[in-house]
């Protein structure tokens, strides 16, 4: 019962801890902003889970439908899924402008140019 | 006729005054030490006018603003302070009067920020005095040392920033470090800052507390260099000889036991001061302190070395009188802020005099210099008894009521403790004036004898001045005795 | 328009800031973004007064009834933070013309001004609201825009610190996120009045006790709470000069401000404080924090990083005081969070004129600047004794009330230790000065250049504050003490 | 069936993010982040997120994916390895805040229950009153555009401060001055196949935008979810048929105003409500009755934001491939 009740958050917290784990591990700076992202896009699954109503439909109102899902959170992760891209994206420019300002876009190799100078 | 406060309003303010003269005439030399001599001799006319109100009971105050509920920059003139601030403004005069002769006769540079932050310091020194409350206090004795410390590090060399960095470091650091925690804590536990004659303390107050805040006093006071944090006073000897002379014999370092006497009369009250149980330990601190450091004296060999370290004795002679919680052992202490740096000035002059005439810092360097610098020795000798404490010199009245409160105290160790360093600081003092007359000629090197002359007049003049101190202070110590009587 | 303050606080600079693109001319720009930010500033000054006289100001946007539409709620804490994060950015914004003319190519100066401005209404925006996801949208706002301003820096590691501060900050804010989930699940409901009202009934779930963990590890990554600081000392040093000076004045501060707000307001003293062992978390935290970064400080070669690691420190003693948990501990936090802003603001933008003079921020740059740049030098002493905490300071007042929460509710050491952490910034300070006053020029004989008026007349500005804000306290302790005695007697 | 659906979606999410941590090829991992996007729009809309999953394919499976190609092709396909002390760190830390995850999750509610305190509290008003208060069928419309607009206004920000954030990064790189030939910005120009087919699918994809924006209402869609459809259009236009074909019909500069304009006309609008004595982005009275003001008011900040969106998403392709071809021309 319990494992059918928690399965869907149980898997969602594995999607983010292998997310972290990418972000954390560093190696390559786009690898980095893949795991960011994964990391995300976990916790919207999470927050979309929390608005799912058991037989619910979709938030539209449509004639004769009388449950549905919790629209709170899709507007929520709406624009969450939004502030993602936007992340994503500047980490991304900046990815570029570290690869041509150090010719490389590995975290280790970045390090050592820092600390040579 | 000059309302009494307007006249504490002017000694605090004159300092300032001075200081921005000094400034705007900066480029005209003699203008400028005018402005100095001046303004000293108008500061202790000011602060002698205080003298018969304060005497009569007066209540003279002032307050300059209130920095939050109960905090506030609040001045007194009331008779310890009174007697600080005497001393400390004819001593400032004196010293322009020596420094005008050295700081030319040595050539030194950027003389317009040492007249000017010596100002500073002199008013700093008339805050500590002044001080109403402990804040004040506390602001004050702050800018003292920082306005000191460029001072210490005037010479700009690699030794003097180090010597810099050991002053500025152990006295903000004690400052900051105890006396602040003992501030806060005596304000929490008090709810009052204020001075006040029988102490603040409720009779009820836990006394294992008062004993951890009396310690955090004692070393939180740096200037007062109790052991260990004396480190800073030999350090400051980098400095030029006037500002040994006069912060390092007078301003800062009795700033320093002034604070503890406040605090152990005003904060404590002798009588809670008596009861606590760690006087006892933090006394016999202060008598290891002092014959730890004639010991160390003893082993100078650089002569403002010796003599600073003979301050460090010296003062914990102050500290022990502080301590003791009896009048006589309070009375001689306040004296002996008064005798001591009336001697010890003398004696740095004297220094200074014999590095400007005849570039010696080395005591062994000093023999048969009698001959050619006699007035000098001679103020040597006569200064150094009174750092002794026997007659012909005032010295020996302080050193009597010290002796008078170990007694009442019943403190015998103590008593053999000061004996004894006494017998020491003949053996590091008195050597120096009597092979500077008696013994040959120090420079066996063959070179060719330097012509020697005595230092610069206005040097000179001072030297005369406070060695004459020396001695009037037997004959006359009835002003000073009187006013701490009515601080009791 | 009186009613609106509160939106209006946030509102101006947000839509100024698109205006900018389509002004143009950098020079114009910037009077644009400096007059928008003096309004802000107005605002917020009304604001206070607003909340000193008639209470908490409570604003509906859009009309909506609080639950369900997105409410702005000015009590007098947020009120004060919003003083003090608008006049720093705006005095911050007067120095910026001048060094950024140097500092940036001229096309990027429009977007410079135009990322400020959003960075600032960002912040703004977290102070003002009071829905919690609406936090986490302008931390988003304020975040992006401090990524690339810290970018625009020159020396190239600046991309490399706004990469790692990015990745840093996205891993707190979506933590934030999390633990905002999380006490969404258990109570339905985003506004912070209601989560506080509804919260006390479910009592000590682990899903709460998790939302709270993750919320606080999410706002301390941000704060730079020590261990979390890594990315804080990159950031400040490589930034251009007057970002630097923004963000250490403003930045921090927020972040302090939402973690008093979560812990006191949200979830209320007694659950974070009681229940958890949070108090020795914070003091302990935060003490290893004034203690580890002063003495890194210590050994900086660069002094924008020397700072930067004393921002951590200062950080500590705000947190220190939270975790005292009495509302004089909380007072102490709140004062010293002004002053603190009053003594970084001061001393970055006093490196700005050196950076501008010098063109560089090392120690051995300083050398013999005592004469070179005696103005600029002598806001940098002021604002060091400040950060020494030297009486007649604003830096004094915050110390005084920290140590006396301290030794108030008996923690000596916890006093003992704190103080220790001022005299380790006399040490990193002294360093500075010494070298500045005691030391001879590299190339001597160089005449006296002293920063250009317009940065040394906001670096004078904010000295001075040290000063006055050191004898006069009359507003910062009125205001602290009443934000304080509410937050505590509201929770309690 | 739908629960057996769930199950095997959120599995496949899992394998995908372990293959996507243990891919070295980052193309591959691009691409399986795009799959990762995708699933996971799939997912949501099994859980009647309709919008959401719109989006989610839009940005998860569409820009981001694109925008990290094009970086890559900058920075290179492949990553060295990872020390292993690093690892190991790493994974005890992820471990830890898993299991305090795991932890949080005993007391929560059950997945899908009715009775949760996130079902009973704030939304029923939005299911039960929106037809009234702001009348219009899209639920998440209603909340996105009215009772929470303040957070979209604060959204709609946040992409244009991205937007800046990347031109003030990249703009200045590489040196503007040289012209770079055409075709070096159009891989694709040389394919006449995918050329005529982009010539006839790129104005229904610019109507349909147009739909989608208007449409927000009644079904699923909105401003945001319209400008990436928009800006995409561009975006194949401009990898058909050159950067520079485009760029003469819009310049960067152009963008950057229309942008700005976008969030201002959502600003101005909320200004409005406050004219009309009511609050910020309060519609109500903008027309007669206050229906139709929410009406009205819904309009004009969904453009406000397609507007924004479709510019910035532009702005930051046309910045990026301009990166790419001056290292190409370089």
């Amino acid at each position: 019962m319990l494992v059918a009740a928690l399965y869907n958050y149980w898997i969602v917290i594995a999607l983010m801890m292998i997310g972290l784990f990418v972000v954390i591990l560093g190696g390559n700076l786009v690898k980095k902003i893949i795991g960011l992202n994964i990391f995300q896009t976990s916790v919207f699954i999470f927050y979309i889970s929390v608005g799912k109503v058991d037989g619910g439909s979709a938030p539209i109102l449509t004639e004769g439908v009388e449950l549905y899902s919790n629209p709170l959170p899709h507007v929520l992760i709406l624009t969450a899924i939004v502030v993602g891209i936007a992340t994503t994206a500047l980490a991304l420019a900046l990815a570029i402008r570290i690869k041509q300002a150090y010719g490389t876009i590995e975290e280790r190799d970045i390090q050592t140019r820092d600390s040579q100078c | 006729m000059i309302g009494n406060e307007s006249l504490l309003q002017l000694a605090l303010l004159l300092p300032l005054v001075a200081v921005a003269g000094i400034r705007l005439l900066g480029r005209h030399e003699n203008l400028r030490e005018a402005v100095s001599l001046l303004a000293g001799t108008a500061l202790f006319a000011t602060v002698c006018s205080l003298y018969d109100p304060v005497f009569r009971g007066e209540l003279v105050e002032i307050r300059w603003l209130e920095l939050m509920p109960g905090l506030s920059l609040a001045f007194r003139a009331e008779p310890l302070g009174l007697l600080f601030s005497l001393i400390a403004s004819f001593l400032w005069s004196v010293t322009t009067l020596y420094a005008i002769g050295y700081m030319r006769g040595h050539g030194e540079g950027n003389q317009t920020r040492f007249y000017s932050l010596f100002a500073v310091s002199i008013g700093a020194v008339m805050g500590i005095a002044f001080a109403e409350n402990l804040f004040t206090l506390f602001v004050f004795y702050e800018v003292l040392t920082l306005s000191t410390y460029p001072l210490v590090t005037h010479a700009g060399t690699d030794k003097a920033r180090a010597g810099g960095r050991v002053y500025l470091g152990i006295l903000l650091g004690t400052s900051i470090g105890f006396f602040l925690l003992a501030i806060v804590a005596t304000w929490l536990l008090a709810g009052t800052l204020s001075f006040t004659p029988g102490g603040v303390f409720d009779a009820d107050t836990p006394r294992s507390l008062l004993s951890v805040l009396l310690a955090l006093y004692v070393f939180g006071v740096g200037k007062a260099a109790v052991m260990p944090f004396h480190r800073w006073l030999p350090a400051a000897m980098v400095a030029p000889t006037p500002v040994s002379a006069l912060l390092h014999a007078v301003a800062v370092v009795k700033a320093g036991v002034f604070v503890l006497l406040k605090v152990c009369l005003l904060i404590f009250g002798l009588d809670t001061l008596g009861s606590i149980p760690a006087t006892e330990w933090l006394l016999y601190l202060a008598g290891i302190s002092v014959l730890l450091a004639s010991v160390v004296a003893l082993r100078q060999q650089n002569l403002k070395a010796r003599l600073a370290y003979s301050t460090v004795s010296q003062l914990g002679y102050i500290t022990m009188g502080a301590l003791l919680a009896t009048s006589a052992g309070f009375s001689g202490s306040a004296l002996h802020i008064v005798m001591h740096a009336f001697g010890k000035i003398t004696l740095f002059f004297c220094a200074g005099a014999i590095l400007v005439a005849a570039h010696k810092t080395e005591i062994h360097q000093l023999r048969g210099i009698g001959r050619q610098m006699p007035v000098t020795m001679v103020a040597f000798f006569i200064a150094s008894l009174s750092i002794i404490g026997i007659p012909p010199t005032g010295g020996t009245w302080s050193k009597w009521y010290l002796m008078l409160g170990t007694l009442e105290a019943g403190q015998w160790l103590l008593m053999a403790l000061l004996m004894g360093s006494s017998l020491l600081s003949i053996a590091y003092l008195l050597p120096i004036p009597l092979r500077a007359f008696f013994s040959g000629n120090g420079q066996d090197s063959g070179g060719p004898p330097v012509a020697i002359r005595e230092a610069p007049w206005p040097s000179l003049l001072a030297i005369g001045v406070t060695t004459l101190g020396c001695m009037l202070l037997l004959f006359y110590p009835n002003a000073f005795y009187q006013l701490i009587k009515v601080a009791l | 328009m009186l009613a609106h303050l509160p939106v209006l606080q946030v509102i101006l600079p947000l839509v100024a800031a698109p205006s900018c693109l389509i002004i143009r001319k950098s020079g114009l720009v910037w009077l644009f973004t400096f007059l928008v930010s003096l309004a802000a500033l107005t605002v917020s000054a009304l604001l206070l007064q607003q909340v000193i006289d008639s209470g908490v100001i409570s604003y509906h946007l859009g009309g909506w009834d609080a639950p369900w539409g997105i409410e702005y709620r000015i009590d007098i804490l947020n009120a004060w933070v919003l003083l003090i994060v608008s006049a720093l950015g705006t005095v911050v914004l007067a120095a910026a013309h001048t060094s950024i003319r140097r500092e940036l190519e001229e096309g990027q100066q429009i977007l410079f001004y135009t990322l400020y401005l959003l960075c600032f209404s960002g912040l703004l925006g977290i102070v003002a609201t009071g829905d919690v996801f609406n936090v986490f949208v302008f931390l988003e706002i304020s975040s992006l825009s401090t990524y690339a301003l810290i970018a625009l820096g020159r020396d190239r590691r600046a991309l490399w610190a706004a990469f790692q501060y990015l990745v840093m900050g996205t891993v707190g804010a979506t933590f934030l996120l999390i633990g905002i989930g999380f006490l969404y699940m258990v109570t339905g409901t985003l506004n912070m009045q209601d989560l506080a009202a509804r919260l006390p009934a479910i009592g000590t779930s682990t899903t709460v006790l998790a939302a709270f963990a993750f919320i606080l590890v999410g706002i301390c990554l941000k704060l730079a709470l020590f261990p979390l600081h890594l990315w804080l000392p990159n950031a400040y040093a490589y930034a251009p000069s007057v970002v630097t000076a923004f963000i250490a004045a403003t930045a921090t501060k927020v972040a302090v401000y939402l973690l008093i707000r979560f812990t006191v307001s949200i979830f209320g003293v007694d659950f974070s404080l009681s229940v958890l062992p949070l108090q020795h978390l914070l003091i302990g935290l935060g003490l290893l924090g004034v203690l580890t970064a002063s003495v890194v400080a210590v050994y900086q070669m660069n002094i924008k990083r020397m700072f930067a690691y004393s921002s951590v420190a200062q950080v500590g003693y705000m947190i220190v005081g939270i975790g005292l948990g009495t509302a004089a501990g909380l007072q102490a936090t709140l004062l010293h969070l002004f002053n603190h802003a009053l003594m970084k603001g001061a001393l970055f933008l006093a490196l700005a004129g050196v950076v501008y003079r010098v063109g560089s921020a090392n120690i051995s740059a300083f050398r013999g600047l005592g004469r070179r740049m005696p103005w600029t030098m002598g806001a940098i002493v002021i604002g060091g004794i400040s950060l020494i905490g030297m009486p007649l300071t604003a830096g004094f007042i915050s110390k005084w009330y920290l140590i006396s929460a301290a030794v108030d509710s008996s923690h000596w050491l916890v006093a003992l230790l704190l103080v220790a952490g001022s005299l380790l910034a006399v040490a990193y300070v002294w360093r500075l000065v010494e070298a500045a006053y005691f030391h001879s020029p590299e190339t001597p004989d160089k005449p006296a250049d002293e920063a250009p008026l317009s940065l040394l007349i906001p670096t004078w500005l904010l000295a001075l504050a040290n000063l006055y804000f050191g004898v006069d306290t009359r507003l910062p302790l009125a205001v602290t003490e009443m934000a304080s005695r509410t937050l505590f007697g509201g929770a309690l | 069936m739908e629960l057996l659906v769930d199950i095997a979606l959120l599995g496949l999410l899992l394998v995908t993010a372990v293959a996507i941590a243990w891919a070295r090829d980052l193309l591959a991992a691009v691409m399986l982040a795009g799959i990762y996007g995708l699933l996971s729009a799939s997912f949501f809309m099994v859980m009647g997120a309709v919008d959401v999953a719109f989006t989610e394919a839009a940005v998860g499976a569409g820009i981001s994916p694109l925008l990290m190609l094009a970086t890559l092709s900058l920075t290179g396909r492949f990553q060295a390895g990872t020390d292993t002390r690093r690892v190991l760190f790493s994974l005890s830390l992820v471990i830890l805040v898993g299991a305090l995850l795991v932890a949080a999750t005993l007391d929560m509610p059950a997945f899908g229950s009715p009775e949760a305190p996130a079902q009973q509290h704030v939304a029923p008003r939005y299911i039960t009153e929106s037809m009234n208060e702001i009348g219009i069928p899209n639920i998440v419309t209603s909340v996105l555009a009215s009772y929470r607009a303040y957070d979209t206004l604060g959204e709609v920000v946040v992409i244009f401060t991205a937007g800046l954030g990347v031109l003030a990064l990249l703009m200045s790189l590489p040196p503007q001055g040289e012209p770079v030939r055409g075709e070096l910005l159009s891989p694709m120009r040389g394919h006449r196949i995918l050329r005529v087919i982009g010539k006839i699918l790129i104005p229904p994809i610019l109507v349909f935008a147009l739909y989608v924006q208007f449409h927000g209402e009644y079904g699923p869609g909105g401003g945001f979810q319209a400008g990436v459809i928009f800006a995409v259009g561009f975006i194949l236009y401009a990898m058909l048929f050159g950067l520079d074909v485009v760029a003469r019909v819009v310049s960067n500069a152009v963008v950057q105003v229309i942008a700005a304009v976008g969030v201002l006309l959502y600003g101005t609008v909320g200004l409005l409500g406050m004219l009309t004595g009511n609050n910020y982005l309060d519609y109500r009275d903008l027309a007669g009755d206050p229906v139709t003001g929410q009406h009205i008011g819904i309009i004009a900040i969904e453009l406000g934001v397609g507007i924004t969106v479709a510019s910035v998403m532009m702005l930051v392709f046309f910045v990026f491939s301009g990166q790419l071809a001056g290292r190409r021309a370089g």
